[in-house]
């Protein structure tokens, strides 16, 4: 057993694993590639102590430096906007798997579907469901887990690891997103 | 066994001529004279009858699936491997596939309970003779079948008549099973219709059972001021020899209450349930105590309390005798659908019984005959207390203990990992290794009750137990109030709600139902009963949600039982009683339509379910769902056009049911005074949805109240509800108020300025309300009237 | 429909007085005049009737559990982690959990062959009445029903008689889902009772179907010497039109061939058909030619010959509309059970129907009325026929084109790691990719035709079509024979094999039933069957074993069915039929008991079950089961003590019956003239077991037919086919002789020269030979005589 | 995917995974603290050619070398023999599973139960059967699948690898087992 087991033991059943981010050069590819991506919060990003601050922190970085559209579930909205982020929409989780296996989505600013999904915040039993839900109605989606917990059926996942080694994957995340080389890069490819 | 003969006969009269030829004639006539509401086009259908309005349904509300394992394994071709779009071997697809797994539930869910039914009919039939009436509310209550009327087509007098209704469910529910097998259905919708006719026959099953359960043994009829029953494991005095009955077939315990009365004992010794089995109890007699819902039962039994187990059948733990042999306390089976391995002893003398019970040399018994299980339960009981309360037979431990056992703890997690909520144990446990267990203690407040921990622990914590010794004064603190099941809803009743429903000025009515998977405890559901409660909506209760809602206590003290009143109107919080009961929620829907509206029910679906879509603002919240009955009895409101609510461990039952508001083209409907289509926003928007928390369920139940025939009064009093929860729970305003305002009068008075410039940038529309319909046969321009 | 008329008489019937209490008393006698046999114990039993008699097997031959996955997915408490000793959430063990899905297949199993039986006797009563009178074998069939007698202890006479049996059936199947619910049953074994239970109502749902479609439709009456059918794709003429039938239940396909008769149609179109309704149509019309098995549908179909494909119910590939729409055949759906997806237009006029399907603007339409399926099905067919020749309509690549797909493969194993027996399809298309096509086109011998290839492949390749394309010519040469099912076997015909099989001298009855998931191709099961039959065994064969045992031709080009004859007698290759014929299999083993023997069946299902156990050295052999259905069949037969031989793929089902050679004191039965226990040796060794290869499968056949009561002139018969086949496919003695000889007479003549050292070294034994039996109700000083 | 994934792709299903032999050490330690070891072959060893030489000579080296005692399954037992190999043996599959689960069995030899099962030569479906069912019902033994083909429910299991690469693994085994250091030790144990 390792890092890349299902956190809940029992959580399996994919017959693919999701690709190990084994460092945050990994998200700023994959981000690159993308022409339109999405983060998506789950409640715990606020129930859970323990991950409120990093996620937050992480979350306004990929806002200010990426200008990624930002959704959250559940009711978190307001305490989200509380802490200076601003939000493209909310939406229940079902409803926002439900829009993005639609091709004809537009998205929340009417200008189409999105091709890379972060998502972040959920319990590890729902997250799960939630990864799998995408890569069967949305397999052309690229789906990643921000959460320090391995998910097999999202297409890039954090190992299982513990919130001190998750803390810095994320800190490192952030100064990657700061630096300005990588910072143009992507200007260039949101004009 | 009578049911068998009367087959034989039948089928043997068939046989001969002449005379048997009459009688068919003359039962005509019997049919004639007992009825005469005119039948509709569909009685006792199959599922293709109703197709047509699954698949109108179906496509407003379409399947998203959820896989919860990409592969399938259901035969030796297997396993297939149905991620990326493969097909199996057998050609299936990962949608029909997930579909196909949804209707093996509702399947097993709906025989679960038609096979209770069957059951409990046959036993009162042998009992009570086939002649017995029914009667489930005397004079308040005159439409005593809806569902049957509705599905059947006929109306059930006697207890015998509800055997013709058994053999059309059974013979509809191995059709759709056949319908699993390898190679049968092909397409995901028509699994989901097959799903929605397994619902449908549940609903029907359960309202059978219900009925039978109450005309015989005199329940509750229809009483909305039935008794306050006690509830908790702290009501119970332990002291008396106590038995514990587990499940949900009430004759083995109400024949230990008979027993017991006839021998003078009651009252010297407690009789205590879990689950449904409890409820019924209650039900006739208010003096046994409910433990708790199904997640007691480990916590109950390991506190060595109970001196005798009798479980039945139904949300009993698989591992029941073992837990009991833990306590040294003999277990009764009485079903036969759960055998345990027992030897069976129905035949034998009590005497031999109760010796080979109390004395241990046997862990148990299998017992078929209810009233030999009353006999042997009770005075084993009386016995194996004498013994038991010499040894010691409590498995918690001290808190001396606790805190060795904490000291082991190496935090490695995997508790947590086998915990269903990631609850974190090894903090709880390392803060108890230095003597402070209230972590452990709040842990206690969250837990299901599964017990996986403890086989997931490598240092041989006894985890679950450990919780509850950390919160032994709250356990011994449980002391609530739940009011009895009262069973149906009275015709009144329905009369006077029927309309403030219909217009939308009783702004829902919420039925709490379903099990106890919950994601944070039971309090929550009596957070949501009693928030909607005070609100003015109906709040409507069965089962371990019933209980739920009773375990909590007001700033006063109070139960919500005790807050709130129990009748069907406004502001009341009404346990009708166990999982059967359900019926009597979905049965409160289709009454409206008849009794209020006089729409005829008799084998009529197609036209009821219309009405009940598109005017009955009820919503279902099934926060702690489980089981495979959860399954069918979501799908049996589903098919009536009722929405269910589950907690986020819903999501496992592989679908959801979604609607798309951001498609306005989805939400048209017929006005059937002029057969125009008029688009009415998305109400209700979903008729499956897993809500993460409660803060969601809340603001969804509020949401999903909101049908087409809302008059503004009621739009705008829904619409208050609903802005007024989001803005309390999510801190900001919702962002499509647009879609649900038809025009300026639907606009909440109280907050038009607040929200009239937002809805002008969207652009105020002013909307006809219409009679609204999905059905074409219900336009009257066309049809020339609709009756 | 008609069903539910009745039930409603005789409710309401129950609820008026007096004169139908006269009736009571009336059919009383009726049924008393009816049928003199005495009654035996268990009439219409519910499982715990026969739980002791299963318990007795079951303690013999004890499950091996071999779990197919570690989890348990069923309720949203999960995913729960059994493996290693853990408990799931609801408190259940992996042994539980595994026998808990066994139930559950068969219940599917036991569903949809009654189910199938509902469907068709309603159809029947609706077309012919419900006094259709029975009849599978005229005068030469007196004990025409032996399973129903058996288990419901009545004689159905009429069509109308089989629905006091169909309801019963619905009963028991709804309450042994029930016990699969979440926190139900909880003991293993209980668990195996009650799959034991449903494979004894599966046959008796079996029997129901087959007899009221061999008395409606006239199919062969117990005729050993039923046509000889054309089996095989190169039998088929392409240039009429050519229809496809698929699936289990014959009406539409009947009414296909009466609309074509009516017309003038017959020999100038092509009825052809796959699986079970292919195998009832040549019942019918020896003319209709049969395809093959199931695992013909992706190559037939791709072959671009159909015009048309029907499919019914069971075992239809779940992706054929979208087969059938790449080579532009419509396709009707004709069941409830499988709607495909596709709009209902059974009420529409077939003008309408023929035009949309033939014009493309549907791919297919659902007519559940069988008589318009036939309407339609042959005027679109011969109009589809007519705008397919102009096209190119065959998906199979040709012989360049598979080259150039061939070439295209890069290796990469991923067919091979998807297909269930790992052939080397990348090394046969290196080999196509030089032209030479003989490696593809040997894997079309062994190919399953389940299509999984395809989806795995990267490169795009149509495997499946490939290997058929390689193949070409082997499939223009698929021209065999099958002898028409001649359904039930004839009293006479038991009264002559009854002794010799009682007493062993013939040494057994072997069933290749089930249906195509074969290690090695269909080819092992006609070797199977001409081995035995040639061993003067008696070979029966049902469904795509029937049609596997026609595939073949010997050095003399004839067919097994034209080598050996189809009497039930030694030496004989039995056809009875399709899937639902299996009854007359366990049938034809009951009627041994009850014509031979003259034991009463009615309702005497221990004393019988023991009978055959004991005494009837039948084993069935299931060489490709792969699905529900087929669990259910093989534990109808365990529960009758015959045992079970599956292929490799078997062991899939998660469960194995054992028993211990080893284990001296499992082998004992009571003498039942004295009531002494008496060591008989492993006879048979198991109950259900799987077989690595056809050898393996050829000797475990041999020596799963020995039996308590075989003289010893039978057992040294049976000993010498099993010495013999053992050492020409072992090639060395079997170690295990010692306990099969019980004195030296049983020794084999001709070999005793090189036995009796043998044997002298483990010591040779002179055991009596019992009158055995397991029951103690059997042991007649006892009992004071047995009758 | 890797080799370690199941060869037949859907028939994962295993919440443990098989250690892989990275190198024959490791089966040499196994067989080391082992009492009572068995070798089990399948009729693949004879049916499948590719294998049959490198099987026959692994088997015959482990009798010879560690004195073994070997069962055959099906029907192979004639030509095995013939291939110089002694049995102790023949046993259905299943047979063989069922006296395996049993603490009471005594072995082939009457001295009691195997500890340590090295399996070979099955198709991989009922192989992965093989090694589920003991999992399951005798998870005290170790078992050890000696096919090139990764098989999760065994304790120790080959990668998914090429036959070159499996025939240079049981070649390095068989080196090892006829070292001298390693024979001798092993005699100490069997003493």
């Amino acid at each position: 057993m390792s890092g890349q087991d299902s956190w809940i033991r029992a959580e399996m059943g994919g017959t693919k694993q999701a690709s190990v981010i084994s460092k945050p050069e990994v998200l700023m590819a994959l981000l690159k590639k993308a022409k339109r991506p999405l983060i998506i919060i789950g409640h715990e990003t606020i129930s859970d102590r323990v991950r409120t601050d990093i996620l937050i922190r992480m979350v306004s970085e990929f806002q200010k430096t990426q200008r990624i559209p930002i959704l959250t579930t559940s009711h978190i909205a307001g305490q989200v906007m509380e802490r200076g982020i601003r939000l493209s929409g909310v939406l229940g989780s079902m409803e926002i798997i439900d829009r993005l296996r639609d091709p004809t989505w537009n998205g929340c600013d009417g200008n189409g579907q999105y091709d890379l999904v972060f998502i972040a915040g959920f319990s590890y039993a729902l997250g799960s469901l939630l990864f799998s839900a995408l890569k069967q109605n949305a397999p052309q989606t690229k789906v990643i887990s921000l959460d320090p917990k391995y998910h097999p059926h999202a297409t890039w996942s954090y190992a299982n690891m513990k919130t001190d080694s998750w803390k810095a994957e994320i800190d490192r995340l952030i100064d990657l997103l700061h630096s300005e080389n990588t910072h143009q890069k992507m200007e260039e490819i949101h004009v | 066994m009578n049911r068998k003969n009367i087959h034989i006969r039948l089928s043997e009269a068939k046989s001969s001529t002449g005379s048997i030829k009459d009688l068919d004639i003359k039962i005509g006539k019997i049919k004639g004279e007992q009825w005469e509401e005119k039948e509709g086009p569909t009685p006792f259908p199959d599922h293709t009858a109703l197709r047509n309005w699954d698949r109108m349904l179906l496509t407003r509300y379409k399947p998203l699936y959820i896989p919860f394992c990409d592969l399938c394994c259901l035969c030796t071709y297997g396993k297939c491997d149905l991620s990326g779009g493969k097909r199996g071997a057998c050609g299936i697809g990962m949608e029909a596939q997930q579909s196909r797994i949804v209707l093996l539930a509702a399947c097993i869910g709906a025989a679960t309970h038609i096979s209770h039914g069957r059951h409990l009919v046959d036993h009162l039939i042998e009992k009570m003779g086939r002649r017995t009436p029914i009667d489930v509310g005397g004079s308040n209550v005159d439409v005593e079948a809806p569902m049957i009327r509705l599905v059947c087509g006929i109306k059930p007098k006697t207890l015998g008549d509800l055997e013709t209704v058994l053999d059309y469910l059974e013979s509809q529910v191995t059709e759709l099973l056949a319908a699993a097998h390898t190679g049968q259905e092909s397409d995901p919708l028509d699994f989901e219709s097959k799903v929605f006719h397994a619902g449908m026959l549940d609903h029907v099953g359960l309202e059978l059972a219900d009925m039978a359960q109450i005309s015989a043994f005199n329940l509750p009829k229809a009483d909305p001021d039935a008794a306050l029953v006690e509830l908790g494991l702290g009501t119970i005095d332990a002291e008396k020899p106590v038995i514990l009955v587990i499940g949900h077939n009430v004759p083995p315990a109400i024949d230990i209450i008979q027993y017991s009365r006839k021998h003078n004992l009651s009252g010297k010794i407690e009789v205590t349930g879990i689950c449904c089995t409890a409820i019924d109890l209650t039900r006739f007699d208010p003096n046994a105590k409910i433990v708790g819902p199904i997640s007691w039962q480990l916590r109950y039994i390991r506190s060595g309390v109970p001196d005798l187990i009798v479980v039945d059948e139904q949300c009993v733990r698989a591992d029941l005798l073992i837990e009991a042999g833990n306590i040294q306390a003999p277990l009764i089976a009485t079903s036969s659908k759960n055998c345990a391995g027992l030897v069976d002893r129905t035949d034998d003398d009590p005497d031999d019984i109760v010796r080979d019970l109390v004395s241990g040399v046997v862990p148990g018994v299998l017992i078929l005959n209810p009233l030999k299980v009353g006999e042997v339960a009770v005075r084993a009981a009386l016995e194996s207390h004498e013994i038991r309360k010499t040894k010691k037979t409590s498995i918690i431990p001290t808190a001396e203990e606790l805190i060795e056992y904490a000291k082991r703890c190496g935090g490695c997690m995997e508790c947590t990992r086998a915990c269903p909520n990631e609850t974190p144990l090894p903090e709880a446990m390392k803060q108890a290794a230095t003597g402070d267990l209230s972590f452990l203690a709040d842990i206690y407040d969250t837990c299901i009750g599964c017990g996986r921990c403890d086989d997931a622990c490598n240092k041989e914590i006894p985890i679950h137990s450990s919780l509850v010794a950390a919160a032994r004064e709250k356990v011994l603190n449980e002391k609530h109030f739940v009011r009895a099941g009262r069973g149906a809803i009275q015709d009144i009743e329905i009369r006077e709600v029927g309309g403030p429903i219909v217009l939308g000025e009783i702004p829902g009515v919420i039925a709490f139902v379903g099990c106890a998977n919950f994601p944070n405890g039971a309090s929550e559901v009596a957070e949501m009963a009693r928030e909607f409660a005070k609100r003015r909506y109906i709040a409507v209760a069965t089962g371990c949600s019933a209980m739920a809602i009773g375990m909590y206590r007001n700033e006063d003290g109070q139960t919500p039982y005790e807050e709130f009143h129990g009748r069907f109107d406004a502001g009341g919080i009404v346990n009708v009683g166990s999982c059967v009961s359900n019926a009597h929620i979905s049965g409160a829907a289709i009454k409206i339509a008849s009794i209020f509206a006089k729409r005829n029910l008799r084998g009529n679906y197609e036209e009821i379910a219309d009405y009940v879509y598109n005017r009955v603002g009820a919503v279902g919240v099934a926060w702690g769902a489980m089981s495979q009955k959860a399954a069918a009895i979501a799908a049996g409101f589903w098919r009536l056009g009722i929405p269910v609510i589950v907690g986020p461990h819903g999501a496992k039952y592989r679908r959801m049911l979604l609607g798309r508001k951001d498609h306005d083209e989805d939400w048209y409907v017929f006005d059937s005074r002029t057969g125009e289509k008029v688009q009415v926003g998305p109400v209700p928007e979903h008729l499956f949805v897993t809500a993460e928390t409660k803060e969601e369920a809340m603001v969804l139940i509020a949401k999903l109240c909101m049908r087409p025939n809302d008059t503004s009064r009621g739009r705008s009093m829904k619409l208050t509800h609903y802005i007024d929860l989001y803005k309390r729970l999510y801190g900001i305003m919702p962002d499509d108020l647009h879609l649900f305002i038809r025009s300026p009068a639907d606009i909440p008075i109280t907050m038009k300025e607040e929200l009239l410039p937002i809805l002008q940038e969207r652009g105020l529309k002013d909307r006809i309300i219409p009679d609204p319909t999905l059905l074409k046969s219900q336009i009257r321009t066309q049809m020339g009237g609709r009756s």
